[in-house]
């Protein structure tokens, strides 16, 4: 009877795929247009995870230490709304946090499962997540790994493979002990999954993946070497459900819906669609004391903009969205504070170089001059977000300056498309361009992006558009069945994640994660030259080289920064105060993701 | 009768006009209707549809809508009728004056026992309890002679035929014992069989409790036997009234007349040729000031299209509106001269195979 | 009474219409039936009017729709003309049908508010476009001349025309189509006195002039008495008496007609309202009583008549046929 | 009476099987519920799953699971008869729900039972409160309306019944909700169920929105009817018996008149589980409705074919129960 | 007698039907010719400031895109007005067709038909236009066949059952006994009389198809075209309603009048030829 466990095993992995894609295929935040169903939107398995960089230095004992990845601003966060002066996030004049109370926070989507061996983890499914997981590593606030569950993590063989120890002593919430065992259990339920293991799987052989080095420690053996192995190990993939848990997952598919791990908050009850409710975990191995609240209550709504009014009404307390409306909602209101920061993802728009007319590169060029960058920023964002020109904010340090995008200046399209035209006729019609254009719907969002897309191309292309289910956009963008379509993606704290999106490796098959199918073996070169050496000069020289020639292309066309914004009401104190084990602050907001364990609620 | 002066009058109706603004103009369904009525007799109002019978019933039992606008007195037992129902006394009708509809298949509510709505009048207007209510409901079906009344007050009005329904529904007007009963076509939906019963059965009622009864019915017939009196309408007058007998034999009003032979009878000849009432049916909608039955009428003069006559004769024994009484020898002249002219005055052409009336 | 068998049957042959033992039932629900008509059979002679009297519920009605096969029939046979209109099919009775026409009682809703009257009364040329005989004959006009509509008023609909005038409209209807019989049932009862008259005089010309057969159906014996030449008396959806119109209303032999003239408001000379007074109510045809159904109510009933159902029989050599088994010998 | 049932309940099985039917006909044809089951790969065809087997197309993926092993494409459909035809799934469905087993959802594995059973309730609570609300509403202001027909109160109260009649819901939803709850906060913005109360109160914008239309309908039917009841014979002889105004209207009139509201009560459920479709949406109400509508989007048909299902039984089954209130109210009926 | 009382009231169209169906008159003019009206191009962007109020340059204002919210109303009209009339034609012809055949010929015909009708009825016609919309394609065509199937149901019962009610009535059977064939009784004699109840049901059934489109709008399921529902879904983010509500309000208000138009133009003709609603 292999039935029942095929199916749990193949049921979710369809979505983490799906996630995979989808996080580009919502651009632009449209999580919370009023499209009906989000389950599948705005996810992402974190790229973090594929990362495959070799190190030839000497170990390094954890953490690392690069510089931080921020230039100019000391810090990555800005703070809009009226709480701002008061530094709700500077914890050294911290007023004495309340005890008690129950947060209650609006998530845009609904995940399939909470499981993390076999669920994908989306913007929502992560906040539910870290409250009843912990990761065996943690992001600081400057973007460096550290280590949570572990006690620490240790390159050996030039790094190519790892020693993890975890700390003792932790205990599930179902009184399983945390232990080798347990990181084994966990690695053996990812990597069987087939979609799970996509991310995980190419890093390792087919043998000899791992091996107990004793209770507390075990070695992970890599293809090759990799500076930053830990970073894999802070998002889903760190996530360490108790076994025993994941056990029984295997064969009854709805204990999913239980998720048992070692974090700061239990699993209180879940009612799919509607509402998660998690409490206080008496017996937090970092102690109950400094987890203030009593509950978390997690709703979904679909419409951000809808949260945000409800978030202002009083009747949320905290709102994560990367949606311009709800934001500017959010930022408008004496009640409460927006908090948003660089590490966000790219909107785009993506041209498939391996499907005619795209495989010339006069039409790309021409499609790219021809659009009206402005028109989306200020049209689609309201303005919130700025126009971008690479896959980094200008404030990373990974960001080169001279890359900019060449839009908006259609002039110089017409010799391209006329050039084209005379060549290939059959791919024109009365000196246009004929091209399709495929976006997910039904979504309100989407269509204005379509519009003001298609405002600026209409000059010089035909376009067709074609609004596919969202299931089928992104099958058909993974086949590399598609001319024209927008995206979102890029912009992680480590550059390293990228390198799966970019590298040759993924731009051919059935299935590609390149989904723009260009292949370029110089670029294939220099990331993996950053994967392996851990002197950041050197990266941040190898990334901005790639931007320009990610840039001189012409298969993305950078429109916007996307803006994730944490909104909260002024009651809800030290949103961005959430610290990890070493007191090293985490990263806030990292696109949405939060940690929940060091919020108090002030009504005075 | 010769004897009602000696009894009481009960109902007196001055003058009486009902009219209904329409927005095609107004409708004169009453028009200066006066008549008496003795404790304990019966009236029967005759007329085809129409003529202002039940409209006048109506306005008796303040059954009206409220567009309509009424005008004259009516006076019940010495009260002022629409006084009354100007200040909306409420244990007056049903209580004093009761009334019966023409189809016994809908004026009992479906949806409710017969015992029901029997029982419902004497607990709103006499504040029986339940149980008296149930048992003087009982007891009226008996005197209506409903056979097995202790069953038949738990059924629904659609498991009775309609003999025995009209029998609830009498039943139900006689309730509080009231001291007239207005009977509108209390027979025109059953069958004769039971017509008869009916109609002795309301006989019976009224002379057994002193109740006075006014009959309205289109079927000369139907209230010949059953009333003291009967008061013929046409077009919203009474254009003749007097006792049944007299108006049997020997009608003087035209209309009446022309009713009389336009009927089949039992003793006229097979194949007998009916004479019927030529012309128009009467103008209610702003009616001119003339007689409205001239435009039919055989005996029509001149002086008919002038003005209306009034009614007038001997109260009590006949009286006639009508400037030339037919059977007299004034309509007889009026008679001749039409025939010989081949029309009347209003242009009716006098058919040469119409009997002579007289 | 009540009684059955086709003793009614005139011996002469020259019979228009000849409707013999017709049953007509109607399902009404679990499986129970209504019999509206029982084994009735007479006779109509060409040129004759058939006068059938009875209470509401005797089947009258029925009867009327069943010979012109607007109803199921359950047996029995009708001949017309040689032909049994009982068993005809489809398109052969289609082109029987003009030659019995029919008028209804209600005047007003036998007629199709939304269309003219003019159409209406044409509608049975636009249907037999291939009479051209009868279009010689009968046109529109003069038909509506004839039944005294002015035809400059054919293009009003039904429900400006008062009652009396819709009946004249349907009557012209019937007519159009030349028939040999007309059906009226209850043509007169919705109608006031006055206009009653008027409607029956009609009747009588047409017959008249269009050598019309009339069966007439009503209620009242008054009206029957004054239009036919034969009188049929109907109970429970049994015949109870049949003949000529003088003989039934003079010297009627049923205990149940001899009621119905009783009830008459002014009753008939010839019987005494006392002999006529029958009590109870109608039972129900669904369950129909045993033997005479008449049974219930009669006032002469002896044992047999709850026994056995009397056969009709002729009285005499008169035209007078009865089924009673305890008749009132005068 | 019996045999009236025994024919209701024919009526209802059949109303099932043929409307079940055509969901899952109509299913067939929506999307690829493979998707779900096997993700990305379930847009590979058969031609490139045998090309990839005889290694003339790379399959990217073997290295991280079986992507490109195109079994798995034909056991996801084996396993869940998507090989077979429509009809003879449509046997399994049926026999499988017999045995009272939905299935489960083929994108999170969900129990559709316990779905059902989470959702049902919470439609069936708003749709009841609706109706309770438009009748609530209608039958005084019906009342009201017909006593005094076509004078000025009846005129004001067409209009006002007709511009309800003609307001989309989905607009007044919108606007019932940006100000009741966001605008000045009466009502909660955002459905919750901590006790009755905080779901009632929850539930009274939804269901307005969804009465006031419905309100119109009834009024204006139950106008007509009084109406008509009002010059009925048996109202003249209420009169006649002396009977106040108001005794009459409500115990001799009004239950006859209720017929064609009671009639469009059972008629209009489906229309309102339309309508509660897109309330439900609107308020982020976790009904039969919301989630209909995300299971025919996101592709699950299991789960949409079980709910229409659910709905098409319960509107046979207010049907049934409207010919019982027929037959409460008219004493006809019953004996017929 | 009771004549005298009941028509009291004569019978008028009255100046609020004309009114209604002046408007309806206006609307269909004004969108046959909006191509050749002065109007802006309403698929045009930044036609104006982005979300500005109703101006001079803007009659309704522009929407979240710059576009011209009367230019989308007008062309929008224009949609809405196809999708509410194709799907009450269809809707009269089949389901008056059916519904009339079910109700002269009764028996087993009558079983199914009114069968077919009440399955049709028991499945909430939004999530039949959902699936229909989610499967085949979002065209005007396909959403108007929808909307056209669910208007079936409801017309053909009341054919039905206005067929009942007049299928007995005398003048058919006169028309029967003058020798007419069932299709002659069918289009002379009772369509005529069917079509009023049914033409108000029609004009009323426009109102709900246009609303039916609305609501598919609202999930986003409804016509690729500019259609009112399309545009009212365009501007009901809550923010949008908070900045600029007149994008959602115009066309809702448009919407608004024309159901209004549709209900009183129906009801009028209802009470004009003395139709007793109904209960369909």
């Amino acid at each position: 009877m292999k039935s029942p466990v095929y199916c749990r095993a193949v049921a979710p992995s369809a979505s983490v795929l799906l996630a995979l894609c989808l996080v580009a295929a919502a651009c632009g935040g449209d999580s919370g247009s009023n499209r009906v169903n989000n389950n599948d939107t705005e996810v992402a398995v974190e790229e973090s995870d594929t990362n495959n960089t070799t190190s030839n230095e000497a170990e390094t004992v954890a953490p690392t230490s690069s510089a931080p990845p921020l230039e100019g601003a000391e810090e990555g966060t800005v703070c809009i709304g009226a709480a701002c002066e008061e530094p709700s996030t500077d914890a050294e004049i911290a007023p004495e946090p309340v005890r008690g109370g129950t947060l209650r926070i609006a998530v845009e989507a609904e995940a399939d499962g909470l499981n993390p061996a076999t669920n994908n983890f989306a913007v929502s499914a992560y906040s539910i997540g870290y409250s009843i997981f912990d990761p065996l590593f943690g992001i600081d606030s400057e973007g460096n790994w550290f280590p949570f569950l572990a006690e620490s993590a240790i390159p050996v063989n030039d790094g190519i493979s790892w020693q993890v120890q975890v700390r003792e002593g932790i205990t599930f919430h179902d009184g399983t002990p945390l232990d080798a065992d347990a990181l084994i259990a966990n690695f053996e339920a990812m990597i069987g999954d087939p979609i799970v293991s996509l991310a995980l799987a190419p890093n390792f052989p087919q043998e000899n993946r791992y091996e107990k080095i004793d209770d507390r420690t075990v070695q992970y053996n890599l293809i090759r070497a990799n500076a930053h192995f830990p970073v894999n190990f802070t998002s889903q993939l760190g996530m360490i459900a108790s076994p025993a848990w994941l056990e029984a997952a295997a064969v009854d598919q709805n204990l999913n819906q239980h998720p048992v791990g070692t974090g700061p908050f239990v699993l209180d009850n879940r009612t799919q669609d509607v509402s998660t409710r998690v409490v206080k975990n008496p017996n937090y191995w970092r102690g109950s004391e400094d987890v203030y609240l009593d509950a978390i209550e997690f709703f979904i709504t679909t419409d951000p903009a809808l949260a945000a009014e409800q978030l202002v009404a009083g009747d949320l307390d905290l709102v994560v969205t990367s949606n311009a409306d709800a934001a500017l909602i959010i930022g408008g209101s004496d009640d409460a504070t927006a908090v948003q920061n660089v590490y966000s993802e790219e909107n785009f728009v993506m041209l498939n170089s391996q499907k005619a007319p795209m495989d010339d590169i006069r039409v790309r060029q021409a499609i790219t001059f021809a659009t009206d960058r402005e028109g989306y920023r200020d049209l689609i964002t309201q303005g919130t977000e700025p126009l971008a020109d690479s896959m980094y904010h200008p404030d990373l340090i990974w960001n080169n300056p001279d890359v900019v995008q060449e839009a908006n200046m259609p002039e110089r399209a017409a010799p391209l498309v006329d050039a084209y035209c005379a060549e290939f006729a059959q791919n024109c019609s009365d000196g246009k361009v004929k091209i399709e254009l495929q976006f997910s719907g039904p979504s309100t969002l989407q269509t204005r992006i379509m519009d003001v897309l298609s405002a600026g191309w209409e000059a010089y292309f035909e376009i067709e558009r074609q609004q596919l289910p969202q299931d089928q956009h992104i099958v058909e963008t993974a086949l590399g069945q598609f001319q024209v379509l927008t995206w979102r993606q890029f912009g992680e704290a480590d550059p390293d994640n990228e390198v799966i999106w970019l590298e040759c490796a993924t731009a051919t098959g059935l299935i590609a994660l390149n989904w723009v199918r260009l292949c370029d073996p110089e670029r294939d070169a220099l990331l993996f030259e950053a994967r392996a050496t851990d002197d950041l000069d050197r990266r941040v020289e190898i990334m901005q080289q790639v931007q320009a020639e990610v840039n001189a292309a012409y298969t993305y066309i950078f429109l916007t920064h996307s803006n994730w914004t944490v909104g909260f009401r002024n009651s809800v104190k030290n949103v961005c105060g959430q610290t990890g084990p070493v007191d090293k602050t985490l990263l806030c907001n990292t696109q949405g993701r939060g940690f929940y364990h060091n919020v108090w609620i002030d009504e005075g | 009768m010769p004897d009602n002066s000696h009894s009481v009058k009960q109902l007196s109706v001055q003058n009486l006009s009902v009219r209904f603004p329409t927005v095609r103009g107004t409708v004169c369904a009453v028009n200066g209707v006066s008549f008496e009525l003795s404790q304990g007799a019966s009236l029967g109002i005759v007329g085809e549809s129409g003529s202002g019978k039940s409209v006048t019933a109506r306005t008796l039992m303040n059954l009206l809508p409220r567009s309509a606008e009424v005008s004259g007195g009516v006076e019940f037992e010495g009260a002022d009728v629409r006084r009354l129902a100007r200040e909306r006394v409420k244990h007056f009708w049903g209580v004093k004056m009761a009334m019966i509809f023409q189809d016994p298949m809908t004026s009992l509510n479906p949806v409710k026992k017969c015992g029901t709505q029997i029982s419902e009048t004497l607990r709103y207007h006499l504040k029986r309890d339940r149980k008296t209510a149930r048992h003087e409901g009982i007891d009226l079906l008996n005197l209506v002679g409903i056979p097995e009344p202790k069953k038949r007050f738990d059924q629904y009005p659609h498991e009775l035929s309609g003999g025995l329904r009209q029998r609830v529904v009498i039943a139900m007007a006689l309730a509080c014992d009231p001291s007239l009963l207005i009977a509108d076509e209390p027979t025109t939906a059953v069958d004769v069989t039971v017509q008869k019963h009916l109609l002795d059965l309301l006989d019976r009622l009224r002379k057994e409790r002193g109740m006075s009864l006014i009959l309205i019915t289109h079927d000369l017939g139907v209230a010949r036997r059953r009333c003291d009196e009967i008061a013929v309408m046409y077009a919203g007058r009474i254009v003749e009234r007097g006792k049944p007998e007299d108006l049997f034999e020997d009608p003087r009003h035209p209309y009446t007349d022309a009713l009389l032979r336009s009927m089949p009878r039992l003793n006229t000849p097979i194949h007998s040729r009916l004479e019927a009432i030529g012309g128009p049916p009467p103008e209610l909608i702003n009616p001119t000031e003339q007689c409205s039955f001239a435009p039919r009428c055989t005996l029509a003069q001149a002086d008919c299209l002038q003005s209306v006559p009034q009614l007038s004769g001997v109260i009590g024994m006949r009286e006639i509106a009508c400037f030339y009484p037919a059977n007299t020898k004034r309509g007889r002249r009026a008679l001749a001269k039409n025939r010989a002219r081949g029309k009347t005055a209003a242009g009716l052409q006098m058919s040469a195979r119409r009997h002579t009336s007289g | 009474m009540a009684g059955s068998g086709d003793g009614s049957l005139r011996s002469e042959g020259d019979m228009l219409l000849t409707v013999r033992h017709l049953s007509v039932e109607f399902p009404v629900g679990r499986k129970r039936l209504l019999y509206a008509l029982s084994g009735v059979s007479f006779d109509v002679a060409e040129g004759e009017t058939l006068g059938i009297v009875g209470e509401s519920g005797c089947g009258k009605s029925t009867l009327a729709k069943s010979i012109i096969r607007l109803n199921q029939i359950k047996s029995g046979s009708i001949e017309y003309q040689g032909r049994n209109l009982a068993t005809l099919r489809g398109d052969e009775l289609r082109r029987v049908r003009p030659d019995l026409q029919m008028i209804f009682q209600d005047p007003i809703s036998s007629l199709n508010p939304r269309r003219k009257i003019r159409n209406v009364i044409a509608e049975g040329l636009a249907i037999w476009g291939d009479r051209q005989g009868v279009w010689a004959r009968n046109h529109v006009e003069e038909l509506m001349v004839s039944v005294g509509i002015d035809p400059k008023l054919g293009d009003r609909r039904a429900h400006q025309f008062s009652g009396g005038q819709c009946q004249r409209i349907g009557i012209a209807r019937a007519l159009l189509l030349d028939p040999k019989v007309l059906i009226c049932d209850e043509p007169v009862s919705a109608l006031d006195v006055s206009v009653q008259a008027q409607v029956l005089n009609l009747l009588e010309d047409m017959k008249i002039r269009y050598g019309l057969t009339l069966l007439f159906i009503s209620h009242d014996l008054c009206v029957v008495r004054n239009i036919a030449d034969r009188i049929m008396v109907m109970y429970l959806g049994k015949v109870c008496e049949i003949g000529d119109a003088k003989a039934i209303f003079e010297h009627p032999k049923h205990p149940y007609t001899r009621a119905l003239l009783a009830a008459i408001p002014e009753p008939a000379p010839t019987v005494e309202v006392a002999e006529g007074d029958i009590s109870g109510e109608l039972p129900s045809p669904i369950d129909p009583p045993q033997g005479c159904r008449f049974n219930t109510r009669c006032p002469r009933a002896t044992e047999i008549c709850f026994i056995e159902e009397p056969l009709i029989t002729q009285l005499g050599d008169q035209d007078h046929y009865l089924a009673c088994h305890n008749p009132v010998i005068s | 009476m019996a045999q009236f049932a025994l024919r209701r309940v024919l009526q209802l099985i059949l109303v099932f099987f043929v409307v079940t039917f055509v969901a899952f006909a109509s299913l067939k044809l929506v999307g690829d519920p493979l998707f779900n089951l096997v993700g990305v790969i379930s847009g590979i065809t058969e031609e490139q799953c045998e090309a990839v087997a005889r290694g003339e197309l790379e399959d990217t993926f073997t290295s991280g699971g079986n992507i490109g092993d195109c079994a798995l494409i034909q056991r996801a459909k084996a396993e869940n008869h998507l090989d077979k035809g429509v009809p003879q799934r449509y046997g399994i469905w049926v026999i499988n729900m017999f045995r009272g087993d939905f299935g489960t959802s083929f994108v999170n594995g969900d129990e559709i039972s316990d779905i059902i059973a989470d959702r049902l309730p919470v439609s069936v609570r708003l749709i009841v409160l609706a109706q309770l609300i438009a009748l609530g509403i209608a039958v005084p202001w019906g009342v009201a309306a017909a006593y005094r027909a076509n004078r000025g109160f009846d005129k004001v109260s067409t209009v006002g019944s007709f511009a309800l009649l003609s307001v989309p819901n989905f607009a007044l939803g919108v606007i019932l909700l940006y100000f009741f709850s966001l605008r000045w906060q009466i009502f909660p913005s955002r459905y919750e169920n901590h006790g009755w109360w905080s779901e009632f109160k929850a539930l009274i914008l939804p269901a307005a929105t969804l009465a006031l239309g419905l309100a119109a309908t009834y009024q204006r039917l139950l106008r007509t009817d009084l109406i008509t009841t009002l010059q009925e014979d048996f109202v003249h002889m209420a009169r006649a018996k002396g009977l106040s105004d108001r005794h009459i209207m409500y115990r001799h009139a009004l239950r006859p008149s209720l017929f064609s509201v009671v009639t469009v009560f059972g008629v209009n459920t489906g229309a309102l589980i339309g309508g509660a479709l897109v309330v439900e949406q609107i308020y982020s109400i976790p009904g039969v409705g919301t989630e209909l509508v995300e299971a025919v989007l996101r592709n699950d048909p299991p789960v949409v074919v079980a709910l229409i299902a659910v709905v098409a039984v319960g509107f046979v089954l207010v049907n049934f129960l409207v010919d019982l209130v027929y037959a409460y109210l008219d004493p006809r009926v019953r004996s017929a | 007698m009771n004549v005298v009382l009941d028509e009291a009231e004569a019978k008028k169209l009255g100046c609020i039907f004309w009114l209604a169906v002046g408007w309806l008159g206006v609307l269909v003019a004004t969108t046959s010719f909006a191509p050749l009206l002065p109007i802006e191009d309403p698929s045009a962007i930044a036609t104006g400031p982005a979300r500005s109020g109703p101006s001079l340059d803007n009659w309704f204002g522009t929407d979240a895109l710059g576009r011209d919210v009367f230019a989308r109303t007008v062309y929008g009209a224009r949609v809405s007005l196809v999708v509410g009339f194709v799907a009450i034609a269809f809707g009269m012809v089949v389901g008056g067709t059916l519904g009339i055949i079910a109700g002269y010929f009764k028996g087993s015909i009558d079983l199914i038909v009114n069968f077919a009708f009440f399955a049709l009825l028991s499945f909430p016609g939004l999530v039949l236009a959902l699936l229909i919309t989610s499967t085949f394609d979002r065209s005007l065509r396909t959403v108007s066949l929808t909307l056209a199937v669910l208007a079936v149901a409801p017309i053909g019962r009341l054919a039905r059952a206005t067929t009942l009610l007049y299928g007995e009535r005398e003048f058919v059977q006169a028309a029967r006994v003058l020798g007419a064939r069932h299709f002659r009784i069918i289009t002379r004699e009772l369509l005529p009389v069917v079509m009023i109840p049914m033409a108000a049901l029609a004009l009323l059934g426009m109102g709900v198809a246009i609303v039916a489109e609305g609501g598919l709008a609202f999930l986003q399921l409804s016509v690729e075209e500019i259609s009112w529902g399309v545009i009212i879904n365009d501007g009901r983010g809550i923010r949008d309603l908070q900045e600029n509500p007149h994008v959602a309000l115009m066309p809702i208000a448009a919407m608004f009048i024309t159901i209004l138009s549709l209900n009183f133009a129906g009801d009028r003709l209802r009470d004009y030829f003395d139709v007793r609603e109904t209960a369909f």
